[in-house]
């Protein structure tokens, strides 16, 4: 442990902002990269299974 | 009855690879020589990326003078990549690129022919003028070989590399920006030592270094380049 | 593809998207539990386990997500470039699914990898951003993913995008290493490095373990997001094969 | 010469989400015309740019005198003969530029008989007038006087009748039936019937892909 109180950690030694804006910034690139195939993955799933009752239908 | 043909045809007296490379060569020339105005457009946006330096950055020759060298081949640079487009584009339109890949002569012959005479319009022709323009940033008399042997061992790598970006491009109906896009990155090496060389001979070191290096850069692109292109083409006219 | 019997039978097993698409859905969750595990263990343990530099106090731990990021950035695009070649010689599908998936995940890398090195300099150097060498050959490798991207959407039928991008990325794997070299030379020659980002003489087990596990944490979790873009993409390419049919309507 | 010259077998080809053919199979033997038939967007070009090497966007088994077309590309090359939907002749080149490097391009076209070609065209005197001053017609009547050149055993004509007028035509189809005689096999699509071969086999895409 190299931090005595949370307060040190939080101000990481006067480099705060630029420790915590890159983790920041790390978190949201690799969250991005996680939910968008998710979200995509959804919405195909649901745009091909539409198209299929759609065919299924009309023939 | 079918062999009776070929063999007719190949008791003729045939044109070899390097009549093909000849051959087109000419061909590629002439169709821009009756063009007039493809042949001088690189040369034009050339002196014109140069003026904007002085209007924009500063008149003062001496600060001009260290800009000299990056200005020169930055718009060197921008000038090859200009005419780009056009290197395979009329050939597509027209369809004589279907026939050009359905020659049993290799690939690479027409690739090259076809690359040099970009270049000797393009790179050949801004090596010319470029000691002109250099004067007019007052780039030193000492650095005018150092340019003009930079520009001609580096513009080539800058055309066969360009092509590359055009074979891929050639069937999009807008393919200019995007060549710009895939291609500049890999001019970087390009533009590094030639700066460099420029930049030594205005300081008096020596510049076999730098010019040793874009011959490399130049024999690998010849090496490798032509097959890239090759590939690009068979593939953009398939799709 | 038939004749060439020296292939292992594995290969051919990848080369059906739905097998791919089988296997790849058994390992997900597997690769999901040990990214987090690792790259949730491995940030704390950075954040506040390990000790601070000497010389640029806890602004180190930055090097924590910037190499990883910078590692996995070149890689991706090795595999891009490496899985676009076997679907140039082999026509294989699946390899082309995966160059194309590798673009966006290894571009999203470089941003991380120039934005941390940004803010890294900041502090270091007293600006926001410096042209050193490691940076700037990062900014070009974005730059080339950036390429590959357009010219990928650019091209209308599928199978000649693959194709176009995989040229494309060969030829950009041929030019990194030139790249890399002549940017740093470049950068020795325009500014002596006094101080480098991510040099270090000889680093402490406390510091580079840590580094480690981010680094495996990484490639776990590039694991992941490939093998979910890699489902989705095999979706979309097969949707008329029988057994997509089948998996979406039983649902 | 034992077995046909081309064969194909259980090709599939599919264009922007629509399957153009499946399972198209058909041979072409020497002395041979075949005419490729089918409604327009019928994948006609498609498949002759498939058969010439240009399109590789396929499935299925090409086969040049019994061997994978793959295999021997080169050999194919140096055997065939296309003639493409765009003519292929540069408006700012002359007709005889144009096709001497033609000539440099595919030995099979024989270079001496260039003017001799134009002629029989009904290009004589328009030797050395650029082709952007010569009409659509003409354009496509340059390219043609490739067909007098050529040694070459397989023909493939896109449209070869088009922007063409009747006597033309005629000229044409005498040209094809000397080739067909020296055991020469053509493959096009026309949208005009073929008079005076009694070889002409058709195939029709219609029959064989849609849905």
């Amino acid at each position: 442990m190299s931090f005595n109180s949370f307060s040190e950690f939080l101000s990481m030694g006067g480099h705060g902002l630029y420790v915590w804006l890159s983790y920041g910034l790390g978190v949201i690139i690799i969250l991005g990269n996680l939910i968008a195939p998710l979200q995509a993955g959804k919405r195909l799933r649901a745009q091909l299974t539409r198209r299929l009752i759609r065919e299924s239908k009309g023939s | 009855m079918a062999d009776l043909i070929t063999q007719a045809a190949s008791e003729r007296a045939q044109i070899g690879p390097g009549g093909l490379f000849v051959a087109t060569l000419r061909r590629d020339l002439m169709l821009s020589l009756r063009r007039k105005s493809e042949l001088v457009n690189p040369l034009i946006f050339f002196l014109m990326v140069i003026t904007l330096f002085p209007l924009g950055v500063s008149p003062e020759p001496g600060f001009l003078a260290q800009l000299a060298p990056g200005a020169l081949w930055v718009a060197a640079l921008l000038a090859t990549l200009l005419s780009m487009d056009s290197l395979f584009r009329t050939d597509f339109d027209d369809g004589s690129l279907e026939q050009l890949l359905l020659s049993p002569q290799p690939l690479f012959i027409v690739v090259l022919a076809k690359v040099l005479a970009h270049w000797m319009l393009s790179g050949l022709a801004l090596t010319l003028v470029a000691p002109v323009i250099a004067v007019m940033l007052f780039l030193p008399a000492e650095g005018m070989p150092g340019l003009m042997l930079s520009l001609l061992i580096g513009t080539p790598t800058l055309s066969l590399v360009g092509a590359i970006g055009a074979a891929l491009t050639v069937g999009l109906k807008r393919g200019g920006v995007l060549i710009s896009l895939l291609v500049l990155p890999l001019y970087i090496p390009v533009l590094i030592f030639g700066t460099s060389a420029v930049q030594a001979a205005v300081t008096g070191l020596p510049l076999g270094g730098y010019l040793a290096l874009l011959g490399a850069l130049l024999a690998l692109g010849l090496a490798l380049a032509p097959l890239a292109i090759g590939a690009a083409l068979r593939i953009s006219v398939s799709g | 593809m038939a004749d060439s019997k020296w292939m292992p039978r594995w290969f051919y097993q990848l080369a059906s998207p739905r097998w791919c698409y089988q296997i790849c859905g058994k390992l997900l969750p597997w690769f999901t539990v040990a990214a987090l595990a690792l790259l949730i263990g491995g940030t704390l343990w950075a954040l506040i386990f390990a000790p601070a530099d000497y010389q640029q106090g806890n602004s180190f731990r930055i090097i924590y997500l910037h190499v990883p990021s910078a590692i996995l950035a070149q890689s991706c695009y090795m595999l891009m470039a490496v899985a676009g070649a076997i679907g140039l010689i082999w026509k294989m599908k699946v390899a082309d699914m995966v160059a194309k998936a590798c673009a966006p995940i290894g571009a999203s890398l470089a941003v991380l990898a120039l934005l941390t090195g940004a803010i890294w300099g900041k502090p270091t150097w007293g600006s926001w951003w410096v042209w050193d060498a490691r940076l700037t050959s990062m900014l070009i490798l974005f730059f080339l993913y950036l390429g590959v991207m357009a010219l990928n959407s650019a091209i209308e039928s599928e199978s000649t995008a693959a194709q176009a991008t995989a040229v494309l990325a060969l030829v950009g794997l041929v030019n990194i290493p030139i790249i890399k070299y002549s940017v740093e030379w470049w950068n020795t020659l325009h500014q002596p490095a006094t101080f480098k980002l991510t040099e270090k003489p000889a680093m402490p087990a406390e510091m580079w373990v840590p580094l480690l596990v981010m680094v495996i944490g990484f490639y776990a979790f590039f694991a992941v997001t490939l093998m979910m873009r890699l489902r989705n993409e095999i979706l979309r390419r097969e949707r008329r094969a029988g057994w997509v049919k089948e998996l979406l309507l039983s649902k | 010469m034992s077995g046909p010259m081309l064969q194909v077998e259980n090709l599939f080809c599919e264009r922007d989400d629509r399957m153009l053919f499946e399972g198209l199979g058909f041979s072409v033997d020497a002395g041979e015309i075949v005419q490729i038939e089918g409604a327009n967007g019928s994948g006609k070009t498609t498949l002759l740019r498939i058969l010439s090497g240009l399109s590789r966007n396929y499935e299925g088994d090409i086969f040049w005198r019994g061997e994978p077309i793959d295999r021997v590309r080169d050999q194919f090359c140096r055997e065939l003969l296309y003639f493409g939907h765009q003519p292929g002749v540069k408006a700012l080149l002359t007709p005889e530029e144009n096709l001497r490097w033609y000539c440099a391009l595919h030995p099979s076209l024989d270079a001496s008989r260039v003017a001799e070609a134009l002629e029989q065209v009904g290009l004589a005197g328009f030797e050395d007038v650029p082709c952007h001053s010569l009409s659509a017609g003409q354009h496509r009547r340059v390219s043609l006087s490739r067909l007098y050149l050529s040694d070459a055993p397989l023909w493939i004509l896109d449209e070869p009748f088009t922007a063409i007028d009747k006597r033309g035509v005629a000229a044409k189809e005498a040209l094809i039936g000397r080739h067909i005689a020296r055991g020469g096999s053509v493959i096009l699509t026309t949208h005009q019937d073929l008079q005076g071969s009694s070889v002409v086999r058709s195939i029709n895409l219609d029959r064989q892909g849609g849905h």
